[in-house]
């Protein structure tokens, strides 16, 4: 165990892999641009390199280098950025192993920050998450530890589909344990981050330490909220929600993206479906209020979720009946 | 550096693959007619680019690689693949080359170096682009053919692409196929290059990168072009650009209509949208396919007797194609949930 | 009242709209090549343009003609072709007016067709609905209609703000009644399709006739469904449909697109939130199975939720209790 | 075409604005270590591209229109705007041009034709050419200038929009702010034309349109230059590139931080990242804004005393700028919900 900033626990899962396998490839922009370089040193610059502002170019690359045999890593520091490429994510990436009736596959990894609600305002903040959530053929993580981080990263360049790997920009030099040797998370497998049984609360990213900050307020008033994040969601992992639902009856999703770009609507559109039953009261969002990220710093808390509205969800959660 | 001639087996060989896809798209489009409803969607014919598809493929050598777009029929035939699956493909048939989930639009055949082909125009550039990469790292000398449209030269996947192929020194040869159109809108109307008279070869200069023109009617020109861009990438000298110069000798597509409406091809947009048929019917005259038997036969390369055997032997091979994907069967319905993920 | 295709009312509203208003311009690929092209004559070239390939630049023009004071429609052919260009949709068109403190707007229409499953295979057969709806400044319309294609592209030119005009490529050359004169359909109010008091659907574009003809087959059986059409998601007439709720108890959304990728599952969401105590019954979502569209004729229809989904679909919701 | 030499008057103008844009932000930069804090996200300085800034700016006319990128600052001070609304913006407060809504990199000013920018690399250059469209529609001889750095012209964004604006002889101006960097990529590093030792204008030629480039610290070069572009475009004779070849004097930006780590400005990337001291301190040498001055005074145009005189006042003006901006409240919270939908 060592205890890593997020950040450096993501390079440590790109490490892990790189050693281990000479197809794994790493490059994007502003990086390798000396031999310094921690990544061209040790591997070189077959394998690592820096590409021009190029978004479309360097990800149909990685497609058709994944294509050819490789492992690409696609350094794209924000989400916003892979949008002028939209394209090359959801109808090439996806596309191809489906298309040549599985002649292919394409196993790359699209590395990028997302949430950066710091004064970044209105085209470097946003939660895109949902955007990549619905597509078949693509898979998306969102690691909220920097333990998970390391290991969903090396999980992600072994998958021999294309992976969306999204971490959160505010989380980048939050400390954590995290594995030393060779650390791997599986896909498709939430994890309960607290137990409780009065409430269930889904979050992702930064919206996990936040939710367990409300809950550990509630916790003070006697309320015992389950804290369960997905880690990926695609595949999305149902059931452990499902079961907490059955426990709890009563569902809370938190989501830094304002209505209807939320995975939160599309996780209530699942349970309201598959766990209707087990519901005692309606299903609460507290997600982003409806606008684009503004750049003053009061305005930005204002419409993203904060710990005070999550708590008050719950609540709300927890007054509703039939 | 200037590369040889093809001999005369070479040069039947040319004549014969050009054959075999102007042979095998025939019996496409004449499905519309004899077969109605068994092919959907959208087709796109490469009529008038076999001279360039088959001069570009000759240097094709095992472990290269080769890309294009939905106008696909052509490539993977040349490479080796089967008529057969190719044509039980486009009719959707569990004998498809991808197994019926692919279509028209998207022939694949990993196991003749045939990649992969995008619907999104210029999408596929970047993909060579990778496989090049690829190849690049493997240091055996392979190269990589991207096959495209003038129209995909208005792309932003396009130029980027080719900046980043020029500045890694990629093994690629980008090879243009210029039809003079982009469905109903001629070069000159979209391309500022055209407009003032110049070569699409032109852009190259963007990427400091050689650019050529050539008569994509001519198969041996074609030949000794793309050689020359070849031998650049094999000897690590980075990518070429080729303007080839062809004509549509059919329609953009079959039409496009909702189910209902009984798909068929109309005539050439230069005739059906601008009124210029003599612009269509001076392409035609200039047929690469008659061009260049005429020439192997007046060389003596080739005699009559010989060509007529070829044709009846190439007519035999793809008619059978069409037999065979007539009776394939349509896939399991469940099939349609495989490959989804590997 | 004419009876006109589907695409004939959608020309007929930009007509309506160039004829009143010399600001609205139009232009898109493979349009207006010669002088007999119908826009060119009426309007000339000044207003109406071809322009090359290159939806980046198209939708970027637009966006810059239209804070410079013009109204653009921009012809995209399909909602697929969007994704090259997905930045400009959707972290540019929407943010300027906001960003800018409403200094400036920005007016324009995306007109593009969607969901072509008759043999189009993977890339060109999407319904992507969803990743539009989401964005706050963006506003999203699906016309089922002809008369409403006309109405709702003349509000949408109208409109001070971006909007994506998703008209079905199925529905192209569907007949329909289509008033004459100036015909304006709001945005932001649903219209019931068909009245019934047992269960409520909710489907968009070409689904509208699909689960018409399902609600049809089920009357036989004596089950009134109440069948629903937003007409436009981006604003979303949540009230008509939680009103139906109310009734019925039951509803099932009807949707093409794969899961997590529909307005169904958003929809799911925002009903199980606010329009829980009125639900009978878990909501069912009847979507596309989970694949890429595949080219075979009866795999594609596999795949298509087709009538007989949406009959099972409206039993299960009447089976399901709580 | 040659354009007439500004006046002194003229000149001393240009000497002003480009010392009034260095000034203020030399109080942004400041910012951070006075009044930690008060900016968040991410702040571009213009320092070294004044004379490139002023110099084409110098040729705008009411009704003409600029756009730019998240490097922003110095455009609307040129066109006009207050700086005490332009740095209030920057502090995030009810007073800001956007009203603390756009920030730094989103500064707008519609009212003196500062029409946007976008903070995506390339994105906001289509839609100058979408300005010039509608400046065309006008008749007026309008035009619009579109300023955005050279890792920009890897964008996909670039490529088909020059392409447009030439096809279609758009009145506008593209002034490509060459400072040898993206962030910490150097041009060579990512540009094939750069790679090859040739200039980025070389571009233009993918697009027909003339391409020039010219010394951006230079302000009656750059003048010179893009007043011939302006009366080409003001004639109907279509846009140009210019490439205007400047050095960023500052980093790319403030540090990239999460909350709690202090903001500041690092060293520039050629010293931080590339140990290339000696290249930043030749081109800090060339600073453009005392070296105009000196070519001022000792051309007679400006007196010593005149010339601390302007210092004196535009300093007074910056300095205010400020001390509004850090007294102007912050917006209402529910103003976040205002101009979300026209
Ligand atoms: C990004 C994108 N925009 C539009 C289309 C629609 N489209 C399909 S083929 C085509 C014409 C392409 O012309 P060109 O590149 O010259 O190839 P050709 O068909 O002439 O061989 C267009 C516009 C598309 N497939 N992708
Ligand atoms: C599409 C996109 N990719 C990446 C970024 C991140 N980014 C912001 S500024 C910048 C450098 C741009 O360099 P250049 O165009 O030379 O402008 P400069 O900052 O040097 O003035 C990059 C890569 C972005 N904003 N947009
Ligand atoms: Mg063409
Ligand atoms: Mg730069």
């Amino acid at each position: 165990m060592a205890n890593l900033p997020f950040i450096a626990a993501i390079d440590a899962g790109i490490h892990q892999e790189m050693r281990r396998d000479p197809s794994v490839l790493y490059f994007g922009q502003n990086m390798a641009t000396t031999e310094n370089h921690d990544f061209v040193k040790a591997y070189g610059h077959d394998r690592v390199r820096v590409t021009p502002i190029s978004e479309t170019a360097e990800i149909g690359i990685a497609i058709g280098a994944a294509m050819a045999g490789f492992r690409p890593v696609v350094e794209l520091y924000m989400a916003e950025f892979m949008l002028v490429a939209m394209d090359q994510v959801v109808n090439e990436a996806p596309r191809f192993r489906y298309m040549s009736g599985g002649q292919v596959k394409v196993p790359l990894v699209l590395k990028a920050g997302f949430g950066f609600a710091c004064g970044w305002a209105g085209q470097h903040t946003g939660s895109l998450t949902a955007l990549f959530m619905g597509v078949p053929g693509l898979k998306v993580v969102v690691p909220s530890t920097a333990a998970d981080a390391k290991g969903l990263m090396a999980t992600a360049i072994r998958d021999d589909n294309p992976v969306v790997f999204l971490h959160h920009y505010l989380l980048t030099l939050e400390h954590g344990e995290v594995p030393d040797g060779e650390h791997l998370v599986p896909f498709g497998k939430a994890e309960v981050r607290r137990k409780g049984g009065d409430v269930t609360i889904v979050a992702t990213g930064w919206m996990v330490p936040r939710s367990l900050a409300a809950a550990e307020t509630l916790a003070k008033e006697g309320i015992q909220a389950e804290v369960i994040d997905p880690r990926t969601v695609a595949p999305l992992d149902l059931d452990t929600i499902l079961k907490s639902v059955a426990k709890t009856g009563r569902l809370v999703l938190v989501d830094q993206a304002p209505r209807h770009a939320t995975v939160a609507g599309i996780i209530a559109g699942d349970v309201a479906e598959q766990g209707f039953a087990s519901l005692k009261a309606p299903i609460v969002q507290v997600i982003a209020r409806d606008a684009t990220v503004p750049y003053s710093e009061p305005l930005e808390a204002y419409v993203i979720p904060d710990e005070e509205r999550i708590v008050a969800g719950v609540k709300k959660a927890l007054k509703g009946g039939r | 550096m200037s590369v040889q001639a093809p001999n005369a087996e070479r040069q039947i060989w040319i004549y014969t693959q050009m054959l075999r896809v102007r042979e095998f798209e025939q019996r496409v489009k004449r499905t519309f007619t004899d077969h109605p409803g068994v092919i959907r969607g959208h087709t796109h014919l490469a009529d008038g680019a076999e001279a360039s598809i088959v001069g570009s493929l000759a240097h094709f050598k095992p472990g290269d690689a080769a890309l294009a777009t939905y106008r696909c029929h052509g490539y993977p035939l040349v490479l080796g693949s089967d008529p057969k699956a190719a044509m039980a493909e486009i009719y959707g048939r569990a004998d498809g080359l991808c197994k019926g989930l692919g279509g028209s639009m998207h022939l694949t055949d990993v196991k003749r170096g045939f990649l992969g082909t995008s619907g999104i125009v210029g999408a596929g550039i970047p993909h060579a682009a990778g496989a090049a990469w690829a190849a690049q790292i493997r240091k055996k000398g392979e190269v990589v053919f991207s096959f495209f449209g003038d129209g995909a030269s208005k792309q932003g996947a396009f130029f980027e692409t080719l900046n980043i192929a020029s500045l890694w020194k990629l093994p690629a040869i980008f090879v243009m196929e210029n039809n003079g159109y982009n469905v109903v809108t001629t070069t000159a109307q979209e391309d500022a290059n055209a407009a003032a008279g110049e070569p699409l070869s032109t852009k190259a200069k963007a990427f400091a990168m050689p650019g050529v023109t050539v008569d994509g009617f001519d198969p041996l020109a074609v030949y000794a072009t793309v050689g020359e861009a070849v031998e650049r990438a094999r000897a690590g000298k980075g990518p070429t650009l080729i303007e080839s110069k062809v004509y549509r000798l059919s329609a953009h597509g079959n039409i496009i209509a909702p189910p209902g409406v009984p798909l068929h091809y109309p005539e050439h947009e230069a005739i059906t949208v601008f009124g210029k048929r003599e612009e269509y019917e001076a392409a035609l005259r200039g047929d690469p396919v008659p061009r260049f038997r005429g020439i192997l036969v007046s060389s003596g390369v080739l005699n009559a007797a010989k060509a007529d055997e070829i044709a009846a032997k190439v007519g035999a091979e793809m008619q059978a194609a069409v037999d065979f994907a007539l009776k394939s069967p349509f896939p399991r319905l469940e099939s349609a949930l495989d490959h989804v993920y590997a």
